[in-house]
């Protein structure tokens, strides 16, 4: 698919009632430009699939039916996984959806505020989670975590900030996985500045930056690419594609594939079956290795779909069918990766029940720690604000500590306005 | 039918209807204002009656949604931005300060930047970081722009049509944790102008300064101090920029004291601005310091925190027996 | 030349004294994706010259000796130029530069406080410039001098904003031609959203967004790709590739050519050969083209060189060498053009002798003017800050007349202080 | 040599150099800080020492500068950022606000982002527009920052060496247009804190609070102020964030009169923020309302008029006669 005909299926002038042609009636003159950048940074091989519906090429090692396709690209970067490995990796998406499901039903039973689901990217998160090492450093948007459970982060510890009881609630530097960043596109500076320290160092880990679809929009991820590509910054910028931003299609955001931003800042872009958990591992493998050995960037577009809400809050009723949906459940990447270990007897029965009992462990964990969380104290507010300290926010704790004692000195019903503020 | 009790939000919504319907050069664009309708569902139904041409569905990304806004109404248009919460304000900031609010007089005012920014503010909500903010004092700061909050559904309504008719940059705080309240809209009404402050109680022991979501709250501290037998004068400042001292400066002369309220940091907020200029104005008729009540000097905290750090009740309360004191 | 050999030349990873394998020695991964991306969205043709050390190609019409080379693709955009038409951009060319060194020379007289000369940018400002039709709508820099020009702006009034007399002293509808930006790249989201309103109307006017090497970087920028893609809009971004930004070279920007940037954003990119008025005019009509039918969007590339410092407060001996410049020289758009005049006999010495004297008579209108130039009322500050009135402005308006006010009635020693501040 | 005369842009040059030295993890980083020193060759002959790896000449995109600067902080570096000129630093804004101030928060104390950020701010020397401002309250609104700026080479020195010290962001506002007036640095002295107020020049009928390039002015007015037989105070404010103001209040208690004097416009401005803590401090002690002298509600005029706009010393004496004839 070159990058002339994906714009021509949606012409945007059509509906301006102007008198221009349309675009789909473009001059000869366009189509000799826009015609070289025909799949230019597509990752070609045996295992590159037509994704359907005009979509451009991606890397697939799984199908949808779990059947194995052979990769000389990418065959390499998964080769050495045992049968143990892979039930690892199912492991990790049975549990991150597990916890998934349970912070959503927590969410709708009040103890959360909301909830961003994770659900039908597991393997996406986990195939890169999976690719990268313990020195790597990670800086997720708010909806990696499965991700996070890869690093090793307690999946309880990233419930804080949706009860509401912290911003952020577990030490980066633990699992080197950064907080959640809601600001959009915010994280890949930091990544990126992050990698470049790496490079400084004259260390050989690598930085992933995580960001959506609608992400890519945001100047500060064009900025992220622009320092990466001139630093040569050992980063990887995983792109999960969910299809939606809240509730506009990726085509409100470019009206050619994402992953081919990457090569006009000079690194190279791949778009991979983000429902494949192989192919992703092998994908992110195959960067990280890349910035290690000191070849910069690279993008890698994670082709999956947001199958619920965007989070909590929303109602996708609103504006997306339910085919839709319907139409990638069929490339689920839990069952895939299923059909796959039991066609070739690496799991079974056993396995899958032993599994099954555990995530439910998580489960209930994960909802007694959650109730069992207590609210912060209210002098909390004056607390790591700046780190060497500032004379007005002594002055204010000072205050308001005064303030609240003047409650407990006071008797029983001056104090009931308290309650009604 | 001129008279209707709606919500704010829903005020906002007939508001942004009765604009579209009135001039075609009218817009609105944000994230997520089409088919969803706004994540607080502001713009509900607008798409589907104006079409993707007038309410426009826009990339993720505030600088390019207020950057074109810029070229759209240098072209001629009205648009009405809407950024989806407070704290995603920021990327577009440089648009905001450095071109829009300056672009008028960098042409000796041969071009009109007729932009809307709606941004829902302020806290109260359960809301994760980012999504409580009120950046008000950051945007009256600065020249060129104009910063207006309504407190009810007909100040809602009106004052949007009021900041959409208006030849400037206008910045439109919308309290989203009142978007809920109702109130009567008289859509043949003839408002009040836009930046004209109201006194919505009278009273004669202090006055109370507040404007957006802490209108409520002080009418609501006025009410228990009548019960212990204080009378608080409530003025809605509505306008952040300009702000009508005048209005401000006769009540203050009436009581004696005043007590400026507001969600956002009081370090260099607006009660400072609101402080220093009625001190000068009243100095001998003020009884005690103007006294204020706001955020602290801390980003906006976890929600399970949030009602210690929101002005409520008891702090204007605290606030008014202090200013009573001296 | 690939994307990758380009990147290669560059590595940045070298000088970290980190252990890495340096760019140039990158996997055989790596090189199959970005070998993808080669010369994707070059205009090829028999105007494609190689720019010289490594360099991809670029549209060239005439060469530095001024010798016409026939382009398939691009001959049809300069086919009807005349003799006359020829001379008419010749002369565009001369009084623009004359303007300009009148300028600088003010500068140094204390005319202006500074100047930004657009000494070596004159093909690319004036074939750009004269590609536009009256109805289309230019968002410059603060470099545009030579559209400027082209679009009918009186050049004197250019310098108010550098002499200090005002920000930006033309009517922008007047000729369609905005203001100057100095906020580096904020122009194109105005010029796109300028764009997406004429869209609107349904009218076939286009919008031209010009912007610097170094503009190329900022967010801004990337995001008037995006929306000038999604929505169609007919607006062509001439990025002035003059080598520099400030004393930065393009490399610190971009690691692949700047012309490179569009296709991954769904447009196509041309690099010309911004030293060749012919080209550069060919180039803007194609891209202008486009545009008007509905076909949106395009980056187009002007290769060519700030042959002066950054502005009169720059000091370029700091930073490039001699040699650079000089090598330049030989490129220089108007000999070039003017070689190409004699040769075809289409302009005589009566023609120059006369040019050279219209050129002069401009540079002393100029000097005449600007030396005329009264600085504004002190009052005028509080003038169009609003266009319906601020209640402040009014106060501090009439506060400050009668400050100024209280020394025209104090006595003559008092008011000596006034001058001091 | 511990005793040296420097401009004050020298003394920042030697500031950073000693920084560069003592620290490998120091960083300099800005647009055309490298090979030309920057603009103002407050960076000269840095990148030849140092090398491309320390003092790095960054793309054009002051987003993507800080941004990458956070990074590299939690990466153990301290990176010391240029911001070419005060106009330029909003499109790195939104970085500032949402990410570098709140981080250390929102990691409950776990990172800590030790940047600073270095912008030359002020008008009076002629610029275009975008060179002259003065935007430091939209700084020091917002918590997590850290703002300070110095008046005289010898705090230029000190003041930077300590923000770069610091584990707090902290924003650096040079006085550029003192860049060249000299004054001692003795590099063996022992600094007054980094957030101290200091009494510049004592004086008994009023004080002037000023910070930066007004500073100077005010000094100036002070020693007009004397022949006329008036005895002005003039504190020095060096941090805008936190505000010293036990010292400011002391002197006021002294003198009984206040006048703010800045640069950046009076509305929403530092000044604000001065009068209303210090009128609330010493309501009792004050015999007239605090007076601010700054920049009017406007743009930063055109340079030709920028002498009108900018707070000088007849405008200052104007203020302190106002606020002796209460
Ligand atoms: C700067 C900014 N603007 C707006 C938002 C509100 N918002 C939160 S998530 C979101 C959509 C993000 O879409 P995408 O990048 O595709 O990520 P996804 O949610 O699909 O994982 C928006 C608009 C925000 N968080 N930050
Ligand atoms: C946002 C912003 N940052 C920094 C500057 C200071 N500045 C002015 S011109 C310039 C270099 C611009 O280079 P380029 O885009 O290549 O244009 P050129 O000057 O070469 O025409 C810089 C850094 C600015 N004007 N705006
Ligand atoms: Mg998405
Ligand atoms: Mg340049």
């Amino acid at each position: 698919m070159t990058v002339e005909s994906t714009a021509a299926r949606t012409p945007r002038r059509a509906g301006s009632g102007g008198k221009r042609t349309s675009a789909s009636s473009k001059s000869a003159s366009a189509k000799s430009t826009a015609a070289d950048a025909k799949s230019a940074g597509t990752k070609k091989g045996a295992s590159a699939r037509k994704a359907g519906d005009g979509q451009p090429e991606l890397v697939q090692l799984l199908t949808p039916e779990g059947e194995r396709v052979v990769s000389a690209e990418y065959d390499r970067y998964v080769a050495d996984l045992t049968p143990e490995d892979l039930r690892a990796l199912y492991r990790d998406m049975v549990m991150t959806r597990r916890f998934d499901a349970e912070a959503v039903t927590l969410q709708r039973q009040g103890e959360l505020g909301l909830w961003p689901s994770l659900l039908g990217q597991e393997a996406a998160q986990v195939g890169s989670g999976r690719a990268t090492r313990q020195d790597d450093y990670v800086f997720p948007t708010y909806r990696e975590h499965g991700v996070a459970w890869c690093r090793g982060v307690d999946p309880t510890l990233l419930l804080g900030m949706f009860r509401g009881v912290n911003n952020g609630g577990w030490d980066p530097n633990g699992n080197n996985f950064h907080l959640y960043t809601i600001v959009i596109g915010s994280q890949t500076l930091h990544a990126t500045g992050y990698a470049m320290g790496v490079a400084k160092d004259g260390a050989d880990s690598a930085v992933v930056a995580y960001l959506g679809d609608g992400a890519t929009s945001q100047g500060d991820v064009a900025e992220a690419f622009t320092f990466s590509a001139v630093y040569n910054a050992p980063v990887v910028f995983f792109c999960q594609n969910n299809q939606w931003a809240i509730s506009e299609p990726t085509e409100k955001q470019s009206r050619v594939p994402l992953y081919q931003r990457a090569q006009g800042y000079g690194f190279p872009g791949v778009r991979v079956d983000g429902n494949d958990v192989l192919a992703c591992l092998a994908v992110s493998k195959w960067a990280l290795e890349r910035a290690r050995a000191g070849e910069g960037p690279a993008l890698i577009e994670a082709f999956t779909y947001r199958m619920g809400a965007h989070t909590t809050s929303d109602d996708p009723t609103r504006y997306r069918r339910d085919e839709e949906r319907e139409s990638w459940e069929v490339k689920d990447p839990i069952k895939r990766l299923r059909a796959y270990l039991e066609a070739q007897g690496h799991a079974d029965e056993a396995f899958f029940a032993e599994l099954e009992a555990e995530s439910e462990t998580l489960g209930k964990r994960v909802r007694d720690v959650v109730r069992a969380m207590p609210d912060p104290d209210p002098m909390s507010i004056f607390e790591n604000i700046y780190a060497d300290g500032h004379a007005l926010v002594d002055e204010e704790r000072a205050q308001f500590a005064a303030y609240q004692a003047s409650f407990a000195d006071a008797p029983a019903d001056a104090v009931a306005g308290g309650e009604v503020k | 039918m001129a008279v209707q009790k709606f919500p704010i939000a829903k005020a906002i919504n007939e508001s942004l209807r009765t604009a579209l319907e009135a001039d075609p050069k009218v817009l609105v664009m944000g994230e997520d204002v089409g088919k969803l309708g706004g994540v607080f569902r502001v713009t509900d139904g607008l798409q589907k009656d104006f079409g993707e041409e007038r309410v426009i569905d826009t990339p993720l990304a505030e600088s390019g949604i207020v950057g074109t806004a810029i070229g759209l109404a240098l072209r001629g248009y009205r648009p009405v931005v809407e950024i989806q919460f407070d704290g995603f304000v920021f990327p577009a900031y440089d648009q905001i300060v450095t071109q829009l609010a300056k672009m008028h007089a960098r042409a000796l005012g041969k071009v009109k930047v007729p932009v809307v920014i709606r941004i829902p503010y302020g806290g109260g909500i359960g809301a994760v970081e980012h999504h409580s903010e009120s950046p008000e004092a950051l945007f009256a700061h600065v020249a060129g722009l104009k910063v207006v909050t309504p407190s009810n559904a007909s100040d809602a309504y009106w004052m949007l049509q009021q900041a959409i008719q208006s030849d400037d940059p206008v910045i439109y705080f919308e309290p989203k944790r009142r978007y809920w309240e109702k109130g009567e809209v008289n859509t043949d009404a003839i408002p009040d102008p836009l930046h004209k402050a109201r006194v919505v109680r009278e009273g004669t022991d202090a006055t109370l300064v507040a404007y957006g979501p802490m209108v409520r709250t002080c009418l609501e501290a006025a009410a228990a101090a009548a019960e212990e037998g204080k009378s608080l004068e409530v003025v809605d400042l509505r306008s952040v920029s300009p702000v009508d001292f005048d209005t401000v400066q006769a009540s203050v002369e009436r009581t004696g004291r005043l007590v400026v309220v507001h969600e956002a940091p009081v370090f260099f907020g607006s009660g400072a601005e609101i402080a220093a200029r009625i001190t000068e104005r009243s100095f001998y008729h003020l009884e005690a310091p103007v006294l204020r009540v706001g955020g602290f000097h801390s980003p906006y905290p976890p929600a399970r925190v949030e009602e210690d750090y929101l002005p409520g009740l008891d702090r204007v309360l605290d606030a008014v027996d202090r200013s009573l004191a001296y």
